[in-house]
């Protein structure tokens, strides 16, 4: 069972590079307070999972690196290579001369298809080096033109050539402002294909990363990097191995597909959004002790008052009382802070999480009226620890909590759609307004759905 | 004097040649022969344990004397027992041996029982799989039993319906992604392990072969087994051997019986049969041929009208283009031609029409796979000699073929299906105004 | 990694050019220490020296200053240039000076008689002329890239060469090369220039901007020599004389046996130099958020015609102490948006932004960035559809001598000004008639060419008027699409 | 939007056929990790699951302690005989042993030359695999140096060695057998003859070309000619009255990779099976019971009804069946089945034909054709339809029979079950095998029978929604 990261465009490169790093920072550190099986387990899970092993001995990142601009990649293939405790394949980077220009039009229409070949031949190589594909991993910001308009054709290739292949992508949602001024139309075109063909979109938000850098990291200067480490030590929290509560003693050999399933079986509903707890700065944890149900406490509040991080919950927010109707519950001022989720998946690791308790998170009313609560959460545990935090907790959940984001992202699109500017760029490229229009359409219904829950 | 001793070798025979869970004492044939209703549950435990097997159902001790008898009953009507006698038989399972044995001894001909079972329970030291789709018909005409979980019906939104089935898209996949590994295992293995197996048919090695290499002391029960079989094997010959004994040992007990009177003709039995009829109205089995049936014949019948049509055009256009052109047809000697025609086409139906029919020669049943790169397979002379080949084998393109027609067909098949229920969705949603119906 | 081709048409373009070629091996000697021809030099230079396998290029002497830094290696480097001038004297003095060798004769186009300060001369007469010419020398540039993604013109709009030669060359591109990107940085004339007909060139030229570039950076004279101005100010002054750099930002053309009072258009110009340098800088090195030229465009030009964008430099009085960085790291971004830093007389932060990029260079985070796009978002006024338009890069190459540097490009209202004194004196002229018939007289051109240079001129004038009305207004968002449920 | 009660009935279905997908992945689970830890040795310690009785086990019954008793008792005679044996034929064994001297590299044409590949390949393999095994072979097999390179199959898969094994504890059980094993494996000198290619052979006979493959498993103390003599013989027995744990030696060829690494420390992970899995050999009482075994299946295969006995079971069928209730149906439930899945695919393969006769032709020869196979194809459905309405007056005729309606739903349904009858190579008595050449076919076959399987449930479950 392996993974196959895709890693597109400038963010997505940079991205994938810091999660290889983590996970192999995770692994091969000596912080993993259990049993020498249990960490025998593990390592060897995570290696099935993200590396090939190249004759050197040194593990190869199962990854495939894209970007139509050759700075980023041939920067990020040589950090990796000098760390000596993992490289990129030699082979397994494509990249042009000249980059996209934030023009997702061109990213899609032009590079995309120009260079589908090339592309897939790196994936179907990837793909052969394992001997149980669970599927791919795309890491791509949503903004820009490679990482947003190629990765968006890419995931479609990927879906036609492995129709049997899970698909996540990892999408950077951007910053608010000031990344680049057509993120907005760049997002929408982004978000409505990948909804067609992805099965599952992992979002992060850049602002929200910021966010945890300076308030919980205590970062005064913080940088791309600074936040890139965030978010892949968020992401190394889930897809490092874990037992599911139905493979018993083994690590789960089906990561991705046992979160989709877990998470996303229903089409409409494709966004996750990923917290985990306890985040700090790494001088900070030996001074720090956590307890279990103190954590859980605060990834649930977390959960119910779409809170991004431990700080500045709102406590107030309580789940409705089963006996209200739905319909007049959405009107009380009250619960629209209240996120209402579908699925959540909790992955606890660390010391004595055995003993945990986590029938806060099997409250039938944290979960829409059509899904059970037996339906709508699972929990994956190990007893290895994580990243040096002797216990944390991560919460997947496909909820409420991006309505906010993806109703401003569509609704700036829309202003900016309506005044037709920019248009020019995209039709430049094929992408005409009714390609737009489609994109709003598919995107409204998204909203909708996530809305009526 | 001969056939006395014969007897009983051939009944031990054929009591050691059944399988182990379902061995009979020789001595309860004897005495069903007589009747005794002492043997008659051990011929139902019997029979039940048979036709369980034969039906792909787990053998379960447990179950009631009653359900036994009402199964087998069922079974043998499934395969044809036309006795009524039997059908009658109390189901508490206090009399009636040899009615059973009767019915055992036709069973054993009709379906091959013997060798059916045999080939069924043998030991699997392969690496195996089923070339045919049968086991999927199985299990999904099982399901339809599948009973409603109580409380379920008044909660159901269509969304949830979505995401559980969704969800089975997602098993689907990754039930895909598990096989994929398999094959890439089970190709590992046997390429690494070319050309180690004493058996040259083989050529290499299982994985339960090669695991044996790793781990023999596991092993123990398999050996065993392995041993059993072979003395099943052996006692099967044996009963080869002695089996005309048992046929006219069989027929000394109809010979008893038409003295008895208990053995009627066909003539004097048309009462019994209206107690048969009784509750007929409720075969769900009739229910579900006859709802098959209607349906291959609704599809038949549009294919026939289309083709009538088609025929009757094309009849009446080539009549004419024959008729402006005779003459110039004439001298390029084309009756000759269409004699040809005539028989490639005859040639090209006959092909069509086997490939219709029920395929006897079709394999069924699970297989041994066995790797032959293409190289040695040619040494082997495999498929080429089939006649000094004495292992029947069959290649996956062969196998994969067949399945690829099965597929085209069950993607017709559902594709119908879906017309239907979207064509059902549609006439409700016409009635609810303004609405978009999204179908599961 | 891509490449551009600079094309330098006229007096001004080459004096400025001069400057440009100058800074940027200055930048690229700094950076590339190990004097390896690497992808960052290619996008400007093409190296020759077929004889060197390795491409190893030991043409910089690590503290080489001064003019013998290019000493005996430089020889391989080649500008991506074509140097044009229908005047002989300024290519010449760049053929004599210390660059003389990243030219070489394939790379110029000269004729002796001038243009008259005369648009259509340079555009009708000279552009017959010379047109297979040209098309020739750039085909051969365009041959030694192999991924050309953009032209540089560098041009006066006020004189005959530069605004009739450099537009006709524009044009040129356009049909020659459609892929590639056409970027003009045009010097626009003061008020109180010496030639007469400046408006009349400025105007003619504007017609073909407005059709065929993808991007102007307007600059005016009178803000360039402002900016001087106020940096003599300082430095005579005394208060910070005597910490200013001697190899900073404006003054780094002290390599040049030159000062600055001597030559004062120098310094001037070494400020549109830098301008293209950090215009280019993300493209050239690495960063932590790169970008491309090609992004420029696409992020700040939302119609086709308004591609105007008015371009900020910092620091630049500010020169002397970079080694503070917090709280003058502020102050650069402050600066960016004042009045005095426009290189137009210009005032963008009364006027109605359509998009604005930031490009940051130097040892600057993205928590700088956001910090300082919080705090002056709200003095600024974005129009309605594109309140959140910030395109920001960071590279983190610093130029030479400095810790950081931003360049603000706004495209803004306040480039309207400009255009409408320009048409005012215009109309002052060609109400008059005056110096028509210098015009008339030359083949192909008729006065139907001022009247439509004229009209576009005021399109684009109105259009900025649309948006500038659109400012005051309520903002009223479009209803969005409705989804049955 | 759905009609009432169907919801129900279709989350009912959902929920049973997710069920049943989780119980096949997890089965598949095991046999995945059964195949990897083949491969990869990696099951460790005490992780390792107890060994399945082979995937028939779930089917055959458990042999009761009785039989196992027999078993045991046979098995003491049957290893009695073969020391009678052996001693007989010891001298032609000891004759037969030097296969050093014969060129292994002749055509595999009889039983004999094909075994003895198998040796020549064992012992130049570990010095190919790994050179301090080949100084061990080289010194004490003399004779191997005479040898032409023998037949041996490449992977040309690169399995990536695992480094970090290196450091993990061999685990105990193993480190403290190899002793054992060393010595025992001279034992092997009593196999059995092999395949089940010769003639009508006896039952357990030992032919002593086996003993061609011995040499690599001897342990260093012995001298390279392996010979079938009787202290091998006896150890043997003993082997084989102890439970059958003589197999463990057997494990890996040469047991030096025991010997010297302290067992799978030392070797990287994927040498394991992809260095040395041509060289393995089963152990030998399992190979014994494999080739009783497997001549006893290829004798019932060949074995014949007699004629007096077939005209028997034929007087026998047809007087019992004179005495079924009348009418009797023609068909049985079963034929009915059969009968309508075959028609089954029918309707789809006939308008594939009639959509490629559709189109126009050029030339009136082939209009002509055409215009035949339509007829033909026409006369086919006319047919089919006739077949259809024959089964459905079948299907009448069964219903009336059919016994235990009692008029409760459930009873019915619990009968009824027994309606579908499991496929099974009835009557054939061998192991078909079924060939492939290539990973992809593999693959392929897998994925497609995956699909067939899912579309039939996908219409199942449509039927539900309907």
């Amino acid at each position: 069972m392996s993974i196959v990261a895709v890693q597109l465009g400038q963010c997505g490169n940079q991205v994938g590079h810091e999660v290889f790093n983590t996970i192999c920072g995770d692994v091969r550190g000596t912080h993993g307070l259990c049993s020498k099986k249990e960490n025998e387990a593990y390592h060897d899970a995570c290696t099935e999972r993200f590396f090939s092993e190249a004759e050197s001995g040194v593990p190869v990142a199962r990854a495939v690196l894209v970007d139509m601009e050759p700075k980023v990649i041939s920067q990020t293939l040589s950090i990796a290579a000098r760390s000596g405790h993992w490289k990129y394949d030699d082979q397994s980077h494509f990249c042009q001369k000249q980059g996209s220009g934030n023009n997702w039009a061109n990213g899609y229409s032009v590079h995309g298809p120009r260079n589908k070949e090339v592309i897939m031949n790196l994936v179907q190589k990837e793909v052969e080096k394992c001997d149980r594909l669970s599927g791919f991993f795309t890491i791509m910001s949503m903004a820009g033109g490679t990482g947003s308009g190629l990765g968006a054709f890419v995931t479609q290739c990927l879906r036609d050539a492995f129709p049997t292949s899970f698909i996540l992508n990892h999408v950077i949602w951007p910053y608010g402002t000031g990344e680049v001024i057509v993120q907005n139309y760049n997002s929408v075109l982004t978000l409505s294909h990948l909804y067609q063909s992805s099965d599952a979109l992992l979002v992060h938000e850049n602002d929200v990363i910021h966010k945890i850098c300076a308030q919980l990291m205590h970062i005064k200067q913080i940088s791309f990097r600074d936040v890139n480490q965030v978010i892949a030590h968020q992401l190394g929290s889930v897809f490092q191995p874990a037992h599911t509560a139905e493979a018993g003693l083994h690590y789960s050999r089906n990561p991705l597909g046992d979160l989709m399933e877990a998470l996303v079986p229903h089409p409409e509903f494709k966004m996750l959004g990923l917290r985990n707890i306890p985040q700090m700065p790494e001088n900070s944890l030996a001074y720090s002790t956590f307890s279990w149900p103190g954590l859980l406490k605060h990834l649930r509040q977390m959960l119910i008052a779409n809170a991004k991080m431990e700080e500045g919950i709102d406590w107030q927010v309580r789940p409705p009382c089963p006996g209200s109707s739905i319909s007049s519950s959405h009107s009380t001022n009250k619960l629209l802070h209240f996120n209402t989720s579908i699925a959540n998946l909790v992955i606890l690791r660390g010391k004595d999480m055995h003993s945990v308790d986590l029938g806060s998170f099997r409250d039938p009313s944290l979960y829409t009226s059509w899904l059970n609560p037996q339906d709508a959460f699972n929990a994956w545990k190990t007893p290895r620890a994580f990243n040096k935090y002797e216990k944390s907790a991560s919460l997947v959940s496909n909820s409420q909590f991006l309505l906010k984001p993806l109703d401003n992202v569509v609704g700036k699109a829309w202003n900016m759609f309506a005044s037709k500017a920019y248009i020019h760029q995209y039709t430049k490229f094929g992408i005409e307004e009714e390609d737009f229009l489609d994109s709003f359409t598919t995107l409204e219904q998204v909203i909708s759905s996530y809305t009526n829950l | 004097m001969r056939r006395c001793r014969a007897l009983p070798a051939a009944v031990g025979a054929l009591c050691r040649a059944l399988p182990p869970r379902a061995r009979l004492a020789p001595d309860v044939l004897r005495r069903a022969r007589f009747d005794r209703p002492q043997a008659t549950l051990d011929f139902w435990r019997l029979l039940y344990a048979l036709l369980k097997q034969i039906h792909g159902g787990e053998w379960t001790e447990s179950d009631a004397i009653d359900t036994q008898i009402r199964f087998v009953k069922s079974a043998l009507w499934y395969h044809g027992y036309g006795r009524p006698e039997l059908y009658q038989l109390p189901s508490d399972g206090s009399a009636g041996s040899r009615e059973l044995l009767l019915a055992f001894s036709w069973l054993l001909h009709r379906v091959n029982l013997l060798e059916w079972l045999l080939a069924r329970n043998r030991v699997k030291t392969g690496d195996e799989t089923s070339v045919c789709t049968c086991e999927d018909d199985l299990s999904h005409s099982q399901k339809d039993t599948t009973e409603m979980a109580p409380g379920l019906e008044d909660r159901v939104d269509v969304r949830y319906l979505q995401w559980l089935n969704g969800k089975l898209r997602f098993q689907w996949r990754s039930l895909h992604a598990q096989h994929q590994e398999q094959c890439k295992l089970l190709h590992k293995i046997h390429l690494f392990t070319s050309g180690s197996h004493t058996d040259q048919a083989l050529g290499h090695f299982s994985v339960t072969e090669t695991d044996l290499i790793r781990h023999p002391e596991n092993y123990n029960q398999l050996l065993q087994h392995l041993e059993l079989e072979t003395m099943q094997l052996e006692a099967f010959l044996e009963w080869k051997q002695l089996e005309a004994v048992y046929w006219q040992w069989m027929e000394t007990v109809l010979d008893n019986m038409a003295e008895e009177g208990s053995l009627r003709t066909v003539r004097d039995a048309p009462v019994e049969t209206s107690r048969l009829q009784e509750g007929a109205t409720c075969c769900p089995w009739a229910e579900s041929m006859t709802v098959q049936i209607d349906r291959l014949s609704g599809e038949m019948t549009a294919l026939h009208s289309q083709l009538q049509e088609l025929v009757a055009r094309r009849r009446s256009a080539w009549c004419q283009k024959v008729k402006t052109r005779e003459e110039e047809l004439q001298k390029e000697d084309f009756s000759t031609k269409l004699g040809k025609i005539e028989e490639s086409v005859e040639l090209k139906l006959l092909d069509l029409t086997n490939h219709g029919a029920p395929n006897k020669n079709k394999m069924h049943g699970s297989c041994r796979l066995v790797f032959r790169s293409k190289r040695s397979a040619s040494k082997t002379g495999f498929g080429g000699s089939a006649s000094k080949e004495p292992v029947p084998a069959v290649s996956a393109t062969e196998v994969i073929r067949e399945l690829r027609m099965r597929e085209a067909s069950l993607q017709r098949e559902l594709k119908q299906l879906q017309d239907e229920c979207k064509q059902r969705l549609d006439g409700i949603a016409e009635r609810l105004d303004g609405v978009i119906c999204i179908s599961p | 990694m891509t490449q551009s081709v600079v094309v330098q048409v006229g007096q001004c373009g080459n004096q400025v050019g001069c400057r440009f070629w100058d800074l940027a091996l200055r930048e690229h000697a700094a950076v590339n220490k190990k004097g390896i021809y690497d992808e960052a030099l290619s996008s400007f230079f093409r190296n020759v020296d077929t004889s060197s396998k390795l491409g190893m290029l030991l043409f910089f002497r690590s503290a080489g200053d001064g003019p013998d830094i290019y000493k005996g290696k430089i020889c391989s480097l080649k500008a991506r240039a074509l140097l044009i001038d229908m005047e002989e004297g300024v290519v010449n003095e760049i053929l004599q000076g210390p660059l003389r060798d990243v030219f070489d004769s394939k790379q110029l186009i000269t004729d002796v008689s001038g243009s008259g300060n005369n648009w259509a001369v340079g555009y009708k007469v000279y552009g017959c002329q010379y047109r297979e010419n040209i098309v020739e020398k750039l085909r051969k540039t365009a041959e030694h890239c192999d991924c050309l993604q953009c032209f540089f013109i560098i041009h006066s709009m006020g004189g005959g060469t530069g605004s009739g030669l450099g537009t006709f060359v524009l044009n040129l591109l356009e049909d020659e090369f459609p892929e590639v990107y056409r970027f003009v940085t045009s010097v626009y004339p003061s008020g109180e220039d010496d030639v007469i007909t400046s408006p009349y060139n400025s105007v003619l030229a504007m017609k073909e901007l407005n059709e065929h570039a993808d991007c102007v950076l307007p600059i005016e004279n009178e803000s360039l020599f402002d900016i001087v101005n106020k940096i003599h100010q300082m430095i005579n002054s005394g208060k910070l004389g005597s910490t200013v750099k001697p190899n900073s930002l404006v003054t780094s053309s002290a390599g040049t046996a030159k000062t600055v009072q001597e030559k004062p258009f120098d310094a001037m110009n070494n400020i549109i130099a830098n301008l293209l340098l950090n215009l280019t800088s993300s493209a050239r090195f690495e960063g932590s958020l790169n970008m491309d030229l090609n992004e420029i465009s696409m992020n700040l030009v939302p119609f086709p015609r308004l591609h105007y964008l008015v371009s900020s430099l910092t620091p630049l009085y500010t020169l002397a102490d970079v080694n503070i960085p917090s709280r003058r790291l502020d102050q650069m971004f402050s600066d960016a948006f004042s009045r005095d830093h426009q290189l137009i007389r210009a005032d963008p932060k009364h006027s109605l932004y359509l998009a604005c990029a930031l490009l940051v260079r130097g040892n600057v985070q993205v928590s700088d960035l956001r910090r300082n796009i919080e705090r002056l978002k709200p003095s600024l006024h974005f129009i309605s559809w594109n309140q959140e338009g910030w395109k920001t890069s960071l590279c983190s190459v610093p130029p030479v001598g400095h810790s950081h540097s931003l360049l603000a490009l706004a495209n803004n209202t306040c480039v309207k000004p400009t255009f409408m004194e320009l048409k005012d004196r215009f109309m002052k002229l060609y109400k008059k008639k005056a110096h028509l018939h210098h015009y008339l007289q030359v083949d192909g051109m008729e006065q139907g060419c001022f009247s439509e240079a004229i009209s576009s001129l005021s399109d684009l004038i109105e259009e900025y008027n649309e948006l500038d009305a659109s400012k005051g207004g309520l903002r009223t968002d479009p209803s969005r699409l409705k989804i049955a449920v | 939007m759905l009609p009432a009660g169907c919801g129900g009935r279709l989350a009912a279905a959902l929920q049973a056929a997710l069920r049943g997908g989780a119980e096949r992945r997890r089965e598949l689970e095991r046999s995945a990790e059964r195949g990897r830890d083949v491969l990869w040795g990696e099951r460790r310690g005490d992780e390792r699951p107890k060994a399945e009785v082979g995937p028939g086990g779930g089917r055959e019954s458990t042999p009761s302690s009785r039989e196992l008793e027999e078993l045991e008792l046979l098995n003491a005679a049957l290893e009695k005989a073969l020391r009678v044996r052996e001693s007989v034929s010891g001298a032609p064994a000891a004759a037969r042993g030097a296969p050093g001297a014969k060129p292994a590299g002749g055509a595999a044409d009889g039983g004999d030359t094909g075994e003895l590949e198998l040796p020549a390949a064992t012992r130049d393999g570990p010095a190919a695999a790994c050179p301090t095994c080949e100084v061990r072979a080289g010194s004490r097999q003399p004779t191997a140096a005479k040898k032409p390179p023998p037949y041996r199959l490449r992977a040309p898969y690169r399995t990536d060695p695992d480094v970090r094994r290196t450091q993990r504890k061999a685990p105990a059980g193993r480190v403290s057998r190899a002793p054992g094993a060393a010595g025992k494996s001279s034992s092997k000198a009593v196999a059995p003859k092999q395949g089940g290619r010769r003639g009508p052979a006896v039952p357990a006979a030992a032919k002593p070309q086996r003993t061609a493959g011995f040499p690599r498993s001897a342990p260093s103390e012995q001298h390279g000619l392996p010979a079938g003599d009787g202290s091998s013989v006896a150890v043997c027995g003993q082997q084989l009255s102890a439970g059958k744990r003589c197999c463990a030696p057997l494990r890996l060829p040469g047991g030096a990779e025991e010997h010297t690494a302290g067992a799978r420390s030392a070797s990287p992970r994927a040498a394991a099976l992809q260095e040395q899995g041509c060289q393995l050999e089963l152990p030998l009482p399992y190979r014994k019971a494999h080739t009783r075994n497997s001549r006893a299946w290829e004798k019932c295969r060949l074995c014949h009804t007699s004629a007096d006995a077939a005209a028997a079971r034929t007087r026998f069928t047809e007087r019992i069946q004179s005495s079924f209730c009348s009418p009797t149906p023609t068909l049985s439930p079963a034929e009915i089945e059969k009968e309508l899945k075959a028609l089954q695919d029918v309707p789809s393969r006939l308008s594939l034909y009639v959509e490629a006769e559709s189109a126009d032709h050029p030339t009136l020869q082939r209009e002509y054709e055409s215009l035949l196979t339509l007829e033909g194809l026409q006369s086919t459905v006319s047919q089919c339809l006739h077949k259809l309405q024959l089964l459905r007056a079948a299907v009448e005729s069964q219903r009336k029979l059919h016994p235990g309606c009692t008029g409760d739903q459930r009873d019915c349904c619990a009968a009824c079950a027994a309606g579908a009858w499991v496929c099974g190579s009835a009557g054939t008595l061998a192991v078909p095998l079924l060939c492939y050449s290539r990973l992809q076919e593999l693959r392929d076959l897998f994925a497609l029978k995956l699909q067939v399987s899912m579309l039939h449930q996908q219409i199942a479950l449509q039927k539900v929604s309907l």
